[in-house]
């Protein structure tokens, strides 16, 4: 177990990327250990999307590395970094329109982690497993586009877990929903990282952050302003008057 | 030295017609996600109103070309209302499909009324041209390239300084989001295909001064209309007016390779394309979207 | 991809049933033709025009599956296929006229090189989306027919040039019926091989392509092999159709194998029977080609315009085809197969709803 | 309306039929059914209907003499067509249909070379006598084929009667630029032409390929006059020639002789160009100045004569229409000779085929292409057709050699 600690299970190394002139993302430096959960947040345009589609091979680095386990995995295809066991989930979700739920969540448990492949049987097994862990289960047969919007958030989660990951990405899973929506769906985050799964989620609100995170990194214009615990990051004076303006800093002293 | 500047010269000429035939191509498909296979036939269309004019009431080509473009717009336009807006939020195949099967229809149409005759305008001006030495620059491709410019420019102007043409460019970026701000959907939908077979019908008054038309005379206008769209990009007009320039000059170039160059020029303009495509979607002259 | 309520099932299998009494009819009918049939009396139900007919249809059944499989079940819409047809068919050309090398022995590799010329096309332009990647594929289409009509080699073409390559006639008994069953056989097998897809990794990790391609690599679907995989696989099936082709056919050339209406008729028919189905191409395939047919007076079943002359008449049936596409297009937007999978019935509110879902 | 129109073809045609059975003479026998697969719509509708009309005007002469003679008896003659919409492949389809289900006795030519050799394999695995007229490529003649017929002279000779006329003429032309559509028929009659000019002491300078549909040839055409020939040839069709001949004015092509393969003798050249179409010339099958001595049927002015009472309006008929009459001759001659509706006796019969029409001489090589009958040259003077080569069927001399375009 000391060698887990020795060697991160994500470790980015001065991560950037461009879209023209302007550089999204630059020179992030994090680690995340494995079993870890961490947030990361930063208001609109902070590059936190742009973070994600880098680590799951969406863009491509301009410079910087990336590991996982020890190993550089910059540069490779989207499908390679999921077969390793790094699985994500879209903001905007982006359901297979004509499948089935139970079928959406076939094809991640048919074509994710690359050591633990299986064949269709199998793979609506745990697919069927998967959406009952993510409360889908009455709704296995419908169509996608019979689903609610909050029921497709779980489906994008169901489908990314049902990769096996050992490392999940979730991209704002909770936005739009309402508090008890939230509630529910922060129950299933819970249980997915109680099942093993390292959990880097990128988050809007701030309760997710401070009730599920253990760490918390602040990204703002690109770059890594603060990292460390929720509640100590959060009250950073620099944070609060600097990214979550007046607003949260009230919000958050209320509560 | 003077056979290359000769055949730069020749090559943009040409490139008039392409330029012509794909600022309308490029509209439809640029705003309208539809890839137009009837465009050919429009264009024919516009071939046929001008050989009218001119056999029947001798009017000079050139000024038939206002004619073409107002009977091709009403006929678009009805078109687009009338049937194209049936399928506008189908897959995007079906419009190859609904596009082909009005080609079918345009073409035999053409031909009950034209029957299958070769038809050409050949005014009193025609092969005469401008001497510089050797070089030669004829009159009717030169005013053919004037007019597809002036066409180009007036889409241009519409598109950019209009009411209408601010629609159009709001469609093309949203069409949900236009419908919101209060754009009647049905009817710039109509405009905008309707200008489009306008632009097809100038081009088809141009070509039929250049060559024979007959009524299926259109359908190698429609391939060359993709390739034109395409090495300029898509979704501007000055775009597809280096496209079609462009065109037409690597058709000359590819001709003038010694020995059987020509039979290739086909295989090296879509070689080229396939080329443009992987290597810059875009096109030459285009922006990302 | 809907479960469907019992009821649905139940007329699912009555068309399964129907369209399969239909099949066998077609296949067995042909062999009322041979001498022993003819000599016990049996009633000649298919003569050799109907053969040429059908074996005309099982070309296009494989052609429309095949167009299915990149274009349907991968949603690329590759435009370009019959330069797969042409490859496949001047495959097998050239090696009975040039390297004299016996039918069945020249076949099998009408489809390997096809595949291999789609493999190698694929890398790049499948990286194109939408109209782009169909207008490349087209591009591919008409430069692939024109570079085999026009290589030279020391002033002699390599492919047989404009002239074309003439094939001996293949001699053999029943030469009608031996080429309607082996085209027949490649109709069924590119059915089998859908059906098969679309049970298999290969066929949900397509769908999921299509559906959507961001998600379907982020969730582990190579999708470079993947469409190059399909795209392939299309061209082996279409290419073996050309190869099949090239010998019943005996002329080839750039007009007869490579003609640019296939593309559309492909897709046309994929699109009428319905695309993405098993069955549908195929259906649509079958309608389309009698539609025509009918449509041109060929059939046995012709019929007579009002106030048509008969000069005109060829024209305006071109005029009522294409008419007859815009209809279909517009009211039946999934393709007639709906009507037979056991969701839908067809009906007036059927056509008006469609026309809605679709319409500005 | 239209009541009316049908009681009045009810009417003529129970005369038509109390007619026929009167002055059929002794016996009428079953009809004989001619078939053929015509492109009546999509690209090759023009040459097709040319090509129908051919075929139509002798099935009217023939079936007004109530038929052709087999053995005493008369056989009314029918044909059957339907249109393959310029496609080879359903060309294919219809000769098979014809063939099985229409029960077609024999089949005539479709229009084109590739259409043509599609339909030659048909023929020859149904053994089945097809007459064609409108496939001129050799290719198809090959193959060892003993079923299809072809009474037009093969694509070598289309361009060779130029040649030899241009070195009869003074000031000798010497050099050609020969430019060429890439299909198999044009290719064909430029390779011939390649071959066949140094014989007669002139030099092929420039010998270039395009594509074959091509409407933009101003590279050709600039590639022609930076080569000075006397001699311009382009073996192409209708649409190439007017591009040619457009482009070849715009940018000063001069020669002293412009010969384009196909396109001048259609009357759609001369209209689409005006007096830029004089002093081209073309080789031609046939025009109807020749003067040959028929064995049976019409004369040439008669021929012509029928043409325009029939389809009036349209001028002279141009030898695409004579050449279909004359595949119909030929098969009408040959049924006769075999007296019988064999398929093998007749086909038989047109191998051992040799007689004279309006169309000239028909008799078939080994291969089965008419051979022996010349091409003849054509020249547009002041917007007509005068034949003027060979000297011995020329209605007018050449006007030569071809002034400048500034003085044309």
């Amino acid at each position: 177990m000391s060698a887990v600690a020795a060697t991160p299970q994500l470790e980015l190394r001065g991560v950037t990327k461009r879209f023209g002139g302007v550089a999204a993302v630059d020179g992030v430096n994090f680690e995340v250990a494995k079993g870890d959960i961490v947030g990361i947040i930063g208001p609109n345009g902070a590059g936190k999307t742009t973070l994600l589609n880098c680590i799951s091979g969406i863009h491509h680095l301009d410079s910087g590395d990336i590991r996982w386990e020890g190993a550089s995995i910059a540069g490779m295809a989207p499908h390679r970094i999921a077969n390793l066991g790094i699985g994500r989930t879209f903001q905007i979700v982006k359901p297979f329109g004509s499948m089935t739920a139970r079928e959406n969540v076939a094809i991640g448990a048919l074509f994710g982690s690359a050591h633990m492949r299986r064949g269709m049987k199998q793979a609506f097994a745990l697919a069927d497993e998967v959406l009952e862990l993510v409360g889908l289960k009455a709704k296995a047969d419908q169509p996608v586009s019979a689903l609610t919007i909050p029921d497709r958030k779980r489906l994008e989660v169901a489908r990314a877990v049902a990769t096996r990951p050992q490392l999940l990405l979730l991209d704002e899973v909770m936005a739009g929903l309402n508090n008890v929506e939230i509630d529910e769906a922060l129950e299933m985050v819970r249980s997915v990282h109680a099942t093993g799964v390292t959990v880097l989620l990128i988050e809007h609100v701030m309760r997710v952050i401070v009730g599920v995170c253990r760490r918390a990194i602040v990204l703002d214009s690109g770059r890594v302003l603060a990292e460390g615990e929720p509640e100590v990051v959060l009250r950073d004076e620099r944070v609060i008057e600097a990214y979550l303006g007046e607003r949260y800093a009230k919000r958050l002293k209320s509560s | 030295m003077a056979n290359f500047v000769q055949l730069v010269i020749l090559g943009l000429l040409a490139g008039g017609i392409y330029v012509a035939v794909g600022v309308g191509f490029g509209l439809v498909w640029g705003v309208l996600n539809i890839v137009n296979l009837a465009h050919g036939a429009l264009v024919i269309i516009g071939g046929y109103i001008t050989w009218q004019l001119f056999t029947a009431l001798h009017l000079d080509p050139f000024l038939t070309l206002p004619v073409d473009a107002v009977a091709l717009f009403v006929l678009g336009y009805a078109l687009q209302r009338g049937v194209i807006n049936r399928i506008i939020r189908a897959p995007l195949l079906f419009t190859f499909l609904l596009t082909f099967g009005l080609n079918l229809v345009l073409v035999n149409i053409l031909l009950l009324i034209f029957g299958s005759d070769f038809r050409s305008v050949t005014p009193a001006y025609a092969g005469k041209g401008f001497e510089f030495g050797s070089i030669v620059i004829p009159y009717v491709p030169l005013i053919s390239l004037g007019a597809a410019i002036l066409l180009s420019a007036g889409l241009a102007f519409l598109l950019n300084r209009t009411r209408i043409g601010l629609a159009i460019n709001a469609i093309a970026a949203d069409r949900d989001a236009a419908q919101l701000v209060g754009i009647d959907l049905r009817h710039a939908y109509a405009v905008t295909y309707g200008l489009g077979a306008a632009c097809a019908g100038v081009a088809g008054g141009l070509i039929a001064l250049i060559q024979a038309i007959t009524p299926t005379a259109g359908e190698p206008y429609t391939l060359q209309a993709f390739v034109v769209v395409i090495l300029g990009g898509l979704g501007r007009v000055s775009a597809t007016v280096v496209g079609g320039l462009a065109f037409g000059l690597v058709e000359v170039f590819a001709q003038s390779i010694p020995g059987s160059g020509s039979v290739f020029a086909n295989a090296i303009a879509f070689g080229l394309l396939v080329l443009v495509l992987v290597t810059r979607p875009q096109g030459l002259m285009g922006r990302l979207r | 991809m809907i479960a469907t309520a019992a009821s649905n099932r139940r007329r699912q299998r009555i068309f399964l049933i129907a369209g399969a009494i239909l099949a066998a009819y077609a296949l067995l009918a042909p062999l009322t033709s041979l001498d022993a049939a003819q000599s016990a009396n049996v009633p000649l139900l298919a003569d050799k025009f109907w053969f040429q007919i059908a074996t005309n249809i099982a070309m296009f059944i494989v052609m429309a599956t095949a167009w299915n499989i990149i274009g349907g079940i991968t949603g690329y819409a590759a435009f370009g296929n019959v330069a797969f047809f042409g490859i496949g068919a001047y495959t097998t050309g050239m090696l009975i006229a040039k390297a004299k090398w016996p039918f069945l022995l020249a076949l099998p590799l009408a489809p390997v090189v096809a595949a291999a010329f789609a493999a190698l096309v694929g890398l790049p332009l499948l990286r194109l989306r939408g109209h782009y990647f169909a207008v490349a594929s087209l591009g591919v289409g008409v430069a692939v027919g024109e570079l085999v009509q026009n290589i030279d080699y020391a002033g002699q073409p390599v492919f047989g040039g404009a002239s074309g390559l003439f094939l001996p006639i293949f001699r053999i008994d029943n030469r009608g019926l031996f080429f309607f069953y082996l085209m027949s056989a490649a109709a069924a097998l590119s059915i089998a091989v859908t059906w098969w897809m679309l049970r298999s990794r290969l066929g949900y990790g397509l769908i999921a392509i299509r559906e959507n391609e961001e998600a379907a690599s982020v969730l582990g679907v190579n999708t470079t092999a993947y469409k190059v995989a399909a795209f392939a696989l299309a061209a082996a099936l279409t290419g073996l159709a050309g190869g099949i082709f090239s010998q019943w056919n005996v002329f080839v050339n750039q007009d007869n194998v490579f003609p640019i209406t296939y593309n559309i008729q492909m897709i046309l028919m994929a699109l009428l029977g319905g695309t993405g189905t098993v069955f549908g191409p195929a259906t649509g395939a079958v309608l389309l080609y009698l539609l025509i047919q009918f449509l041109g007076g060929t059939l046995p079943i012709s019929f007579d315009l009002p106030f048509v002359s008969s000069d005109a008449r060829p024209i305006v049936a071109q005029v009522i085809l294409g008419l007859l596409l815009v209809v279909v297009v517009i009211f039946v937007p999934r393709g007639v197969i709906d009507f037979f999978g056991g969701r839908t019935r067809l009906s007036v509110a059927y056509l008006r709803r469609s026309l809605r879902e679709t319409s500005l | 309306m239209a009541l009316r129109k049908l009681a009045l073809l009810a009417v003529a045609a129970v005369a038509a039929f109390a007619c026929g059975t009167t002055s059929a003479g002794p016996t009428t026998g079953s009809a004989i059914i001619l078939g053929a697969p015509l492109g009546l719509t999509g690209s090759l509708t023009k040459e097709s209907n040319l090509t129908l009309q051919g075929y139509n005007l002798w099935l009217d002469w023939i079936n007004a003499q109530g038929g052709i003679v087999v053995n005493g008896v008369k056989h009314p003659v029918t044909l059957r067509y339907y249109d393959d919409t310029s496609s080879a492949n359903q060309s294919a389809v219809l000769m098979q249909k014809l063939i099985t289900e229409d029960k077609a006795n024999f089949l005539l030519g479709p229009y084109g070379s590739a259409a043509t050799a599609t339909d030659a394999a048909i023929a020859e695995q149904n053994q089945i006598p097809m007459v064609e007229a409108n496939g001129a490529a050799q290719a198809i003649f090959n193959q060892g084929y003993k079923y299809t017929f072809g009474v037009l002279s093969p694509a070598n000779k289309y361009l060779q009667g130029v040649v030899d006329m241009a070195a009869t003429l003074n000031p000798k032309p010497t050099t050609i630029a020969l430019l060429s559509a890439d299909d198999n028929f044009s290719l064909e009659v430029a390779n011939a032409i390649n071959d066949y000019a140094p014989g007669k002491g002139m030099n092929v300078v420039l010998f270039k390929k395009y594509k074959n549909g091509a409407t933009n040839l101003t590279a050709e055409v600039q590639a022609a006059k930076a080569a000075k020939p006397d001699i311009v040839l382009n073996s192409g069709h209708l649409t190439e020639a007017i591009a040619i001949n457009k482009a070849a004015k715009e940018q000063k092509l001069n020669a002293k002789i412009f010969a384009y393969s196909v396109g001048p003798s259609t009357p759609d050249f001369i209209s689409a160009l005006g007096s830029d179409a004089n002093f081209v010339y073309d080789g031609s099958q046939w025009t109807p100045q020749v003067k040959y001595t028929p064995a049976f049927y019409l004369s040439e002015s008669d021929y012509v004569a029928a043409y325009k009472a029939k389809y009036p309006g349209l001028g002279d008929p141009d030898y695409h229409v004579a050449e279909s009459t004359a595949a119909c001759l030929a098969l009408q001659r040959a049924i006769e000779n075999a007296g019988s509706l064999d398929p093998t006796k007749v086909r038989n019969a047109l191998a051992a085929l040799d007689v004279t029409v309006f169309f000239g001489q028909i008799k078939f090589d080994p291969r089965g292409i008419n051979t022996y009958k010349p091409m003849v040259v054509e020249q547009i003077q002041n917007g007509v057709h005068h034949t003027v080569f060979p000297a011995t069927v020329a209605d007018a001399q050449p006007m030569y050699p071809t002034p400048n375009w500034d003085q044309r």
